[in-house]
């Protein structure tokens, strides 16, 4: 039996208040044909509406990333709220 | 300083004693060489009210591993270098953190006392808005996230 | 910060150890109330080599008994008061210091970090500039009076 | 048998290079009459000329001074090399 093809996806994280208002923290996510953003994961997942609110950062497999920025198959990609460490 | 800095960095999700963390550190660089000139130190600790002025049960300290200790790891390289520092150690909490317990410690050895307080001072500025750590307060069993710093 | 800030300073004709002093001020603190939310340290200790770049055997630190107390008291008060700090731990060597011995160690406890810092900053060059030392650098049996002090 | 008439006094110290230099680093100095400054002590004592150097400081009774304060009987006159604590 020949293996199924392979969709390509990627895995999509939230934080604190917005993991909790979204009722989760972690999920794959396909993705789907043509280039895909950031932004349009945000607004694809029901998380808000575009532009993103200016105080949330995202991050790409770790990285502070900028909201237009192209996704690839198996990105991590992670929607942030504003940060308040130390 | 031609030499890299030395940077040692942990998170902690259980209590950590700062000055405990500076011994094992110092004792680590006496081994190597003399111990630098100019040391500057920063420890915080939670403070035992919330932001609305109610008594704080916990602070809550939620993080992205993996991104976290790189951000740290990062702003850490790039202001030893800058200020031309030798040694750096960074300590941060994650997770229950109890009123008076330490969250932060930030520590920069120099040969100058300027680059050891500016290093340790910008070093404390950059991990609070640009690494990936979130706190929520808990007070009355309520929890609420804080979102932004407290003021300077 | 409405109450006065709590003082300790103290001279030591002997080597000292910062992180014990400061372990044993924290315990003390501790015993009164929470441990506050912003601690700053600054330690500084003698460099290897003399000014004129010879290897250092000592560096002795002369000073003015009473004076010198005293003058570190008034700075260190008139400090505290203008950031409105809550404690001040201030110790400084006297007398010979052998390269890599601390010779000050400043310390402010206070319930934001802005003030623990600036304030233990300027207090570390207030009584650099306004508290009377002297030091003298011992180099190959040599020794040679410091006038003034390292660039910040 | 009376005891002698008191002669004012004051102390004077010295610190650091200026101790060295003059080699000694307290003496008890008689006063004499009519109003005297730091300054003028430093002169009488052959320490130097005036005006002092501006980097010496002085102090009166261990509180900072200027050159031109007047000493009373009982005072500890001191003068200070440049400063290099900490």
């Amino acid at each position: 039996m020949p293996a199924p093809e392979a969709t390509p996806t990627i895995t999509v994280r939230l934080f604190a208040r917005l993991r909790e208002q979204a009722g989760w923290g972690e999920r794959t996510v396909p993705l789907g044909e043509g280039v895909v953003s950031a932004a349009e994961i945000w607004e694809r997942l029901g998380l808000g509406p575009i532009p993103l609110p200016a105080p949330l950062r995202i991050a790409i497999n770790q990285q502070f990333a900028v909201a237009d920025a192209q996704l690839r198959a198996g990105d991590e990609l992670a929607f942030l709220p504003p940060i308040s460490g130390g | 300083m031609d030499l890299p800095a030395e940077l040692l960095i942990s998170l902690h999700p259980e209590p950590f004693e700062p000055l405990e963390l500076l011994a094992a550190w110092e004792l680590a660089a006496q081994a190597l060489a003399p111990l630098a000139a100019a040391e500057s130190h920063f420890i915080g600790r939670v403070r035992p009210v919330a932001a609305d002025g109610t008594a704080l049960e916990a602070l809550e300290l939620e993080h992205y591993p993996g991104m976290s200790e790189r951000r740290l790891q990062d702003l850490a390289q790039e202001l030893a270098e800058r200020h031309g520092v030798s040694r750096v150690r960074l300590a941060h909490r994650v997770g229950r953190v109890r009123p008076s317990e330490a969250i932060v410690l930030v520590t920069v050895a120099a040969d100058r006392r300027g680059p050891a307080q500016r290093c340790a001072q910008e070093l404390l500025e950059a991990l609070k808005h640009e690494a990936p750590f979130w706190k929520r307060e808990w007070s009355g069993g309520v929890g609420t996230w804080v979102e932004g710093n407290t003021p300077f």
